[in-house]
């Protein structure tokens, strides 16, 4: 893992960047919801918020990405607008898709986020076909299929990792690994203590990062999209990671040991990242507290236009079920 | 008589069978006790008596969870299988269709397939397109499966009760929005293939299940002030239907609405319909009308989501429409 | 007009669809040239034309294969995608209902799902409980999903092509006991969404698509002895059925017989009874009456399969009664 | 592989004796096909003999299997009675299933034929239901899920092995890997030379093995259903084989290369183990000679009765949707 490439400064700061504005837009959405304002199930990212960071910066807006119900994080990293995911939260005519998706099928072409399901592993299957779709127009895009550990155990993901390598697509495998899915611990759902080991019966790369750690994250990442980028073929990416705030908003997490929870937040990559960036000089706090109010206003200019915008109209029940209206 | 909501008396119905049977047994995502016993407890409290070998937290893999239960069914158990959401059925239907149901049948009666799949679901929270449908016209296409949903906390135990003694597969669905209300609950078995005639009347028949009958029922009062008289048959077990009951109930009438939450098209409502159209030809006052859901995915937002899925408002307007 | 079976027709279409526009692709298990293009030549020769990038033969892996046309659908390509046979729509249900039908309206527009899926089914080859159902009906009550099932080479050419350019996701269903038979066919685009009155008659409609069309056309010639005057509609497309048509038929004749493969219960023709009965209530001069395959999996002894499914003799009699 | 449990000569005749029980039983199949006299799709199982025929003499009566419609092998190997299965072939009423399965799912239970499927993958999610039922019966039984190369590649194989695996059921899984799915070679299908890598990502064992030789498939599936008794869990062995008529009665195999076919039938491991019994004294010719006639007598006779019963009256219809008949 030693010899991945690192992110220089500037990238350092673009992955902090990316991760703050995705925690504070975290923190706004549960402070919406906690008044009342808000009514969407919701599935916090909190924690994992470096995984999507290191990331994005690798890819480009026409580089695919397929994401799931915890997904806003990737969104907001791949650059989802956020005045309309908040309208789409909101259920608004001006969301994404005109209020008609929500929370867990938020969609943006134009940034590269084509489909955020809620049914656990079918990213996969569609990322690789979207990773079809790249190596047959040539253009060095590969597609992003993003999914957590509980998914590396039902059919779709045998299936599209299969897949991907007979037909050595442009795929990047991402499992967000955050050792629980919904109440169920990793190691019920497993023998084995990492899913990356399962790449090589197909064939495939595979590794296993840490996720909260934007070197081996960042450097994991750009390697895996090269090589998809250069005709190399697809591989699986294992992110160790942890989620804060339970499966759903409103799940105490009994199941979390108390140790786990509190060792898990104690390393809180967020702030981990600002703290490394100040000790070391890259940015000062001043400059900081600077960007981060800017994204605030972003965020909250955000939510407000999405509040005053509408809802959509009851005929939209009659579009977009097939290309033409139905009468 | 107990107040019990629905999850508690389904609750109770599975601990009352593994207590009478040493071979029912329940799998599924969660549903052991150190997962919380089911996300909103449905099978709290199981495998702390009943022990983990019997009822089993599962990882993420539907066609092993149902196929499991189809394999332990044959092998002389009577498992209960969660399929969390019902739109997750999706990725197990052909360990349900082509194996549950058809076992029996392709094995000239040597297989037996007894097992129960507890699957929940139903618009009004939000969830979008992918996590409330309505799929039981589905399985009431399958020759071989059962399916059953209950409107109430009685009829949810007695249905388990009578489903898990079943020998062959049932499809029981637990109506979301009806999970945590506590009503007033007998514990007693409920046959299978028995609708529930829950109001009388004499001008016009709704037929309904789960969320519905208690739509039905509140448009069954307001037309009352009106003088109007309508009947409200509760389904109760969608396949086999109890074609008696709906019969029987239309020739007093000679009025029929029937309304379910699925999308109305291909729904189960036009089996009903084209089954009461053929049977009482020349002796109906009224053309048999249908409510369903909407043409389309479940949206999100909530006004389009409201307007989704029939409503008092929506039921009013039809049986009116029929009554004129 | 040249003489092709349909298997001709469908290769056929699909070469013209693939020369006609780059983005037209083909995947599925046995497809490409080197597998035979197709277990009975569907797809010969698209792989060595076009290549092996555009025409993939998978592994056995259907999620994958209906995931790949999805993502490549909204990737900006046609991909037309083979399940080899219908029952294994049951391993990628999850892809084609809870996906490929939904993504254009819960984005709200913003992606379109141009694919098509080729599948074949159809009993009498004694292939038994897992190969040869028809689900159309399940489709069919999927909002978002096209249905299309032709039962000549013409039509089956001229839907394919109709289905390939259509924007929305299209099941496309071949009949496996007519595949073989050539006959005069028309290289021509055929809309979908239109059925095809395929005989003109005044006393009798039957409605049906794929094999019964035929058998319904015996019928038709054989009662027209009698003096008796039947009307025969080709539905060819299942979703979204041609209401028009059917209902102007059934308003001239006064009587309605619908006919399909599939099981009846719950199968299409109670959607089509169901509007027809409501829409001519009381125009109609006897019970509309459904013929479908038997309740139960397709069984494989032979005397047992004829009888499984309807055939001229059930059929005649059916309409018999109507007319009596 | 070398200190895997060896037959015993007796054993060694045994194997001969199931082998060459299912290859006269195919012969006859394809023989009565030919003449017309029996119309049903057939996936010949020629050349897969010695697989269930070393596999079987471990299993009881009591022991189940799951297999597919490739599968007439290993039922006749389990003891599966002929005049039943012939009876069922031929679609008769005194067939196993009555004549409504038919060859593609022939069913026994008494003698541990649960279940024969015609969907590719699905023979293991039930054998591993079989497996957990005999778990909880704590009566050291196993099950056992054979199924084809192809089926390594659909999502059923997966979520199976993964599920024995953490229940610790006591499940084979029996890949008989004949080098082809339908049309397609497996180079097509997998970047992975052997299939049984794949039991690493599960945390199972995995062995590869020639199925073809009975000292070496005997003592794998020996130690495997050992372990699996002894409550030490599931396990998959890959078989390698080949099948010399092709996918479906009928198929030219024109996608085999002719060396390939050639070099596989050269190498018949029925006659092959025919011509080592005599060679090593386990038995003479005489003897075989006599023992096959005797089988061939009782081919025979199922066959005859099979034509000589009646079909089943379309009343059956009705029967067996539900425990109790429809109206
Ligand atoms: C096929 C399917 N089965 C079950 C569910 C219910 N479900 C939603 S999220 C979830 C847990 C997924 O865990 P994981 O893959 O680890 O992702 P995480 O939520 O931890 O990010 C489950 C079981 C589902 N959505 N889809
Ligand atoms: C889910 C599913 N997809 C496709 C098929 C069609 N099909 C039948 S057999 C077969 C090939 C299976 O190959 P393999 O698993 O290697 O077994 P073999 O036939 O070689 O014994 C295919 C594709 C099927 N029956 N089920
Ligand atoms: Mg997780
Ligand atoms: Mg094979």
């Amino acid at each position: 893992m030693s010899n991945y490439p690192k992110p220089t400064n500037e990238q350092l700061l673009d992955i902090y960047r990316r991760a703050i504005t995705i925690k504070l837009n975290d923190e706004r959405i549960i402070k919406e919801m906690m008044s009342g304002r808000l009514v969407t199930p919701y599935y916090s990212a909190r924690g994992q918020e470096i995984i999507p960071s290191s990331v994005m910066p690798n890819m480009n807006d026409d580089d695919y990405l397929c994401t799931i119900y915890r997904g806003t994080h990737d969104m907001v990293a791949k650059g989802f607008p956020l005045d309309l995911m908040w309208a789409e939260l909101a259920g608004r005519v001006t969301g994404s898709c005109k209020g008609k998706g929500g929370t867990m099928h938020l969609t943006h072409p134009p940034t590269g986020s084509m489909v955020t399901t809620g049914i656990v592993g079918s990213s996969m299957p569609i990322a690789t076909g979207l990773g079809w779709a790249a190596k047959l127009k040539n253009k060095r895009q590969v597609a992003l299929a993003c999914f957590g550990d509980g998914a590396c155990n039902i059919g779709a993901f045998h299936e599209s990792l299969n897949f991907a390598a007979v037909f050595n697509l442009p795929v990047i495998f991402l499992c967000q690994n955050n050792r629980y899915a919904e109440h169920t611990s990793m190691k019920k759902s497993s023998r084995v203590e990492q899913y990356s080991k399962r790449a090589a019966g197909y064939g495939m790369e595979g590794v296993t990062v840490n996720g909260n750690d934007p070197d081996e994250m960042y450097g994991a990442a750009k390697w895996a999209i090269n090589r998809a980028r250069n005709g190399e073929g697809p591989t699986l990416i294992e992110a160790m990671t942890f989620r804060f705030n339970g499966h759903l908003l409103g799940d105490p997490g009994h199941y979390i040991p108390a140790e786990e929870m509190a060792a898990a937040k104690a390393a809180d990559p967020v702030p981990a990242l600002r703290q490394r960036l100040i000790d070391s000089g890259i940015a000062d706090g001043a400059a900081l507290d600077t960007m981060e109010a800017g994204i605030l206003v972003t965020i909250d200019a955000a939510v407000q236009a999405a509040y005053a915008a509408d809802y959509p109209d009851v005929a939209e029940l009659k579009r977009d079920v097939f290309a033409h209206e139905i009468a | 008589m107990e107040k019990m909501n629905m999850i508690q008396a389904i609750n109770r119905a599975l601990h009352d069978a593994m207590e009478a049977d040493d071979t029912v047994l329940a799998l599924g995502e969660e549903v052991a006790d150190p997962e919380g016993g089911g996300i909103v407890g449905v099978t709290k409290g199981l495998s702390e008596r009943f022990g983990e070998d019997r009822v089993l937290s599962t990882p993420i893999s539907e066609q092993a969870i149902i196929g499991s239960a189809v394999g332990a069914a044959i092998g002389g158990f009577r498992p209960v299988a969660e399929l969390m959401l019902m739109n997750f059925s999706t990725v197990a239907m052909d360990m349900l269709v082509n194996h549950a149901a058809k076992l029996r049948f392709m094995s000239g009666g040597q297989t037996n397939v007894p097992m129960v799949v507890r699957t929940a679901t139903g618009a009004g929270l939000g969830t979008g397109g992918q996590h409330c449908d309505f799929l039981e016209a589905w399985f009431a296409h399958t020759a071989g499966m059962k399916v059953v949903i209950p409107s109430n906390s009685s009829d949810a135990y007695g249905l388990m009760r009578s489903a898990i003694e079943d020998d062959d597969p049932v499809i029981f669905v637990e109506t979301i929005p009806l999970l945590f209300g506590p009503m007033e609950t007998t514990l007693e078995k409920v046959p299978l293939g028995k609708a529930k005639v829950v109001r009388e009347g004499s001008d016009l028949t709704i037929v309904a299940y789960a969320l519905m009958v208690h739509h039905a029922l509140a448009v069954a009062a307001e037309l009352e002030k009106d003088g109007l008289s309508v009947e409200v048959i509760d389904l109760r077990t969608i396949a086999p239907w109890d074609r008696e009951t709906v019969l029987a109930s239309v020739a007093k009438t000679g009025r029929l609405l029937v309304v379910h939450e699925a999308v109305k098209e291909h729904g189960v409502g036009a089996e009903i319909a084209a089954v009461v159209g053929k049977e009482l030809f020349g002796k109906l006052k009224a053309p048999i009308d249908r409510l369903g859901a909407a043409f389309c995915a479940v949206p999100f937002s909530k006004p389009l989501e409201t307007a989704f899925v029939p409503n008092p408002a929506s039921i009013g307007a039809a049986a009116r429409a029929l009554l004129a």
